[in-house]
């Protein structure tokens, strides 16, 4: 694929022009670009169905309520859970990990542990320090090597019978990793330890299996798969997700209130409290259709191609550094330049209309274990071309002049 | 014997078939409801009971020459009168034939929206119920 | 205004077709319509800003951040609180309810009290429940009369030295009960307890001055502001803000991080982890703006005079009656007609066409307080008539006719 | 007698107002950067940081002859440009007039954009930091 301009039709603001150029956005690995298709149904959604959900008899209510529940079981196929009501709807990956950090949390006592590790994203740090300030747990962090890949023997170290939950990206943000998350499961599982994974930076880029992967928690954000923002995903295995704590309180999430003692629904209301982003919800199953219609098999293959191509470009730049340099890696490519400030290469490669990331990603332990204060980030999603590497390479090498 | 299954929801069917609105079959659904015997108080148990937001559905059944008795009540009539065409199709029926059921002539007479989820006590729940008694005798018998 | 043909053209739902019947949407305590322009706000932002907010250094980072930062100053405005940054961006009210509950109950011990009403909507119950079974402190019910009204004199016998927080809703969900927020805010704050009030009915239906109530937190969703679904406000008072543990971790909410202590971020970021519902946010601003043009005066008004006239007319017809009959009362109308159970009316009026809501509108001590099952309930926006109100009376007899 | 703050902001006008590309005001704003004494390590200190997301601001000022003197630096060259700027401008003032300075070249010489609350350390608390500067001086003198 390489003329994808079908696709690219597909994302209007991609023919955008910012500052005189036509914009190159590389921030996919921020956020995504929506489809037209996932634009109208939101306005489809509040054109001719808009209504709060569940419990309501009246018609609006009842395909409001369809169209929402109907996502839900698009999602379920996504990632092939055995339940539709394992997956719940949260406000985004962050949202999700807070939810299971403080309720699995209240399960932890004094000498329980944690494993994290020094490449996740701080919204799979921060919780954790958080529930272990509450519980007394301890945190415990799998180091990553020079190539920012996790040390699999420390890890195996770390796992002890003390070992109560594991939370591990599936793909980092900052390096572009892709972690062997299999192995990792199989291997806290056989330590009696649950397992989060962080899916933020994969599930639009590799397919998912959670039956397969045999994971405990799979979280994951709508905005980076070409949906809605402020839409979450947060997939538990059932027997787990029943035997947790409820997290926040309030409608939807209850069977029997009276104001001493409460009972709580069952899956997935539960866990969900007060009226979600219907609308969200509902135009993200457009982007899960997408993703479905593209294939995932193929969208690796043209990221994965992207990523290779661009890999060998910025090798050309002299006095560029790479900063993961995985053999297993997706479309996330993370660079300083000797000399080079990465505020000052973005500043000068948006001005050319290219929309790079700059500064820690929220991984400021990577950072410091690369003893640098940020870097510049290109990340690819499926609309992205060759041609646009070019370009950004081309202005890359124009920075450099005009900086050193 | 007894109709089968089949036989009553044809029978249903075309007694639907006569409505030319919603406001008679509304009102037909409203006679059923108020026909249904009440069932007593001590039989509206815990166990026995549907629970969602709307109204209560209380569903007791009982075995009688291999075939089952179902008995049931609700606290809103609409509700009561969806029953009643379950009990109608299903009751004095074998536990094999109730398990089996696929109870298409739901969707024939125009009462596919009472199977939305979002229909709290929706026919959904109560025909499951209705089939784990089915297969709670099945397995006794 | 009594022909107001030129506010409903601002809400294009409101021209359906249901059950062959013109749709008359009196629901709206659950959730309001939306306007064009929110709806049109929502499509702009995502065909021409779309992009991840705060520190991005590339064009649509920054426009978006701005958009998003906009509606932030419109709250304030719209609130008149003090400072930008006392406005929290959540997902809802629940959600905002929530954080002060956990956040704030971190603070509690065990013989602290926590002052709540019976009207409460469940999102203000369970929450502080969960909180006080975390923090060992007690829950303490103001009851209600038999017109629907706090009992004020209980509340002050509640109030005491232990009395930490008192969370009360402005205007009950079920009953419609205006209540006296700003005596109850002064008489805690005398007692030193902190107040959170529940605007989830409120914020759309009368003015609010934060600064003049002196309230130390308010809360209330989007979605009943005619904007869109997944966006609350916790507004709160600086001071109280900043000495609060912060409540979800993840990107945005933290100043730095490393991978055993982690400082925060300063207000409003440190509230708002991960990535937000930004389309909905920038959204939201059209709704507030829509809300200032109308005025909350006119919108009062208007509201009010939908309340008599209906009012006079519901019991009009026998056996009707009517839950929640306080003096005080905003534009929401619970009730019951002997013989006839509420899920019976709701259906039948949707067959005209008439939304409705019935059931305990997730305020089940009410319910039993009252020893009814659930109510019929009608509730009014800006954009109903007095005509609607004679077509589901009309409708009501009706249905009174076809179930007894 | 200096140049006023006004008379300042009126050279650099005129000077930004013959670049008629980006690229020509870059990299005069690079040189700028460039161009600006280096502040030592032990004057980086935790009290003159400016911090944000993207890069790192030191700012230090002294007082001479009641008028205030500003040092500077940053990791970022850009930014380091556009505190040089803010420098030629500020620097050898009387606190007071720091104080009220308006400052209206920014947005003449096509900066506005950084004045962003989403730019990190862009000019607003470069800004701030030094009218807290000169507040401080001006309590004291
Ligand atoms: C009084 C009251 N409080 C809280 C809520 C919860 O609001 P949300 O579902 O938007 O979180 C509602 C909405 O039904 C309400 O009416
Ligand atoms: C690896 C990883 N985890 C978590 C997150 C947080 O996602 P969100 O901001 O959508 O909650 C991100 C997004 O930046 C991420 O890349």
């Amino acid at each position: 694929m390489s003329d994808n301009s079908d696709i690219r039709n597909m994302f209007p603001i991609l023919k955008s022009r910012v500052n005189d150029n036509d914009l190159v956005y590389f921030d996919n690995a921020a956020t995504t670009q929506k489809s037209k298709e996932v634009i109208k149904e939101l306005e489809r959604f509040y054109l001719q169905e808009n209504s709060n959900i569940h419990r309501g008899v009246h018609h609006l209510s009842q395909v409001a309520t369809d169209s929402f529940e109907l996502t839900r079981k698009s999602v379920k196929t996504f990632i092939n859970s055995k339940f539709t009501h394992e997956i719940i709807f949260t406000k985004g990956t962050t949202d999700s990990i807070n939810l299971v950090a403080s309720s699995l949390g209240r399960l932890l006592k004094k000498d329980d542990e944690i494993i994290i590790s020094e490449m996740e994203h701080h919204s799979n740090i921060v919780p954790w320090q958080l529930c272990c300030e509450i519980s007394g747990a301890k945190l415990k962090i799998v180091p990553i090597n020079d190539s920012g890949e996790l040390d699999m023997i420390i890890f195996n170290e770390l796992l002890n019978s003390k070992t109560k939950i594991v939370a591990i990206t599936h793909i980092s943000n900052s390096l572009g990793t892709i972690n062997p998350i299999k192995e990792i499961i199989k291997l806290s599982h056989e330590n009696n330890a649950k397992v989060l994974i962080d899916g933020a930076q994969s599930a639009a880029h590799v397919s998912i299996d959670v039956q397969e992967l045999d994971v405990d928690f799979y979280c994951f954000s709508a905005h980076k798969l070409y949906g809605p923002t402020g839409v979450g995903v947060l997939y538990g295995k059932e027997e787990i997700l029943n035997q947790m704590p409820p997290y926040q309180g309030g409608g939807e999430m209850i069977k029997e209130v009276s104001l001493h003692k409460t009972t709580y629904a069952s899956l997935p209301h539960k866990f969900e409290a007060g009226t979600p982003n219907i609308a969200g919800v509902v135009a993200f199953k457009k982007s899960i259709d997408l993703l479905e219609n593209f294939g995932l098999k193929t969208i690796k293959e043209h990221e994965d191609a992207l990523l290779s191509y661009a890999t060998k470009e910025l090798k050309k730049i002299e006095g560029l550094i790479i900063v993961g340099t995985s053999e297993n890696k997706s479309g996330i490519i993370s660079f300083n330049i000797n000399g080079i400030h990465h505020y000052d290469l973005g500043v000068i490669l948006d001005k050319m209309g290219i929309a790079i990331r700059t500064g820690h990603h929220c991984t400021q332990p990577v950072m410091r274990k690369f003893n640098i204060p940020g870097t510049a980030r290109i990340s690819f999603a499926y609309y992205n071309t060759f041609d646009e590497i070019d370009r950004c390479i081309k202005a890359i090498n124009k920075a450099k002049d005009m900086l050193l | 014997m007894n109709m089968s299954i089949n036989e009553i929801e044809n029978e249903i069917v075309e007694e639907f078939e006569m409505f030319d609105n919603w406001i008679d079959k509304y009102e037909y659904l409203i006679d059923l409801g108020k026909s249904l015997p009440k069932i007593s108080d001590s039989e509206k148990t815990k166990e026995n009971i549907i629970t969602g937001c709307q109204s209560q559905v209380w569903l007791n059944a009982k075995e009688k020459d291999r075939h089952i008795i179902f008995y049931a009540d609700s606290d809103a009539i609409m509700t009561k009168g969806i029953i009643a065409i379950l009990i109608r199709v299903l009751s004095f029926q074998k536990p094999k034939d109730i398990i089996n059921a696929k109870l298409e002539f739901i969707e024939k007479i125009g009462l596919k929206e009472q199977l939305s989820p979002t229909r709290a006590n929706g026919l959904v729940s109560m025909i499951k119920k209705m089939k784990i008694y089915a297969l709670g005798f099945e397995q006794k018998l």
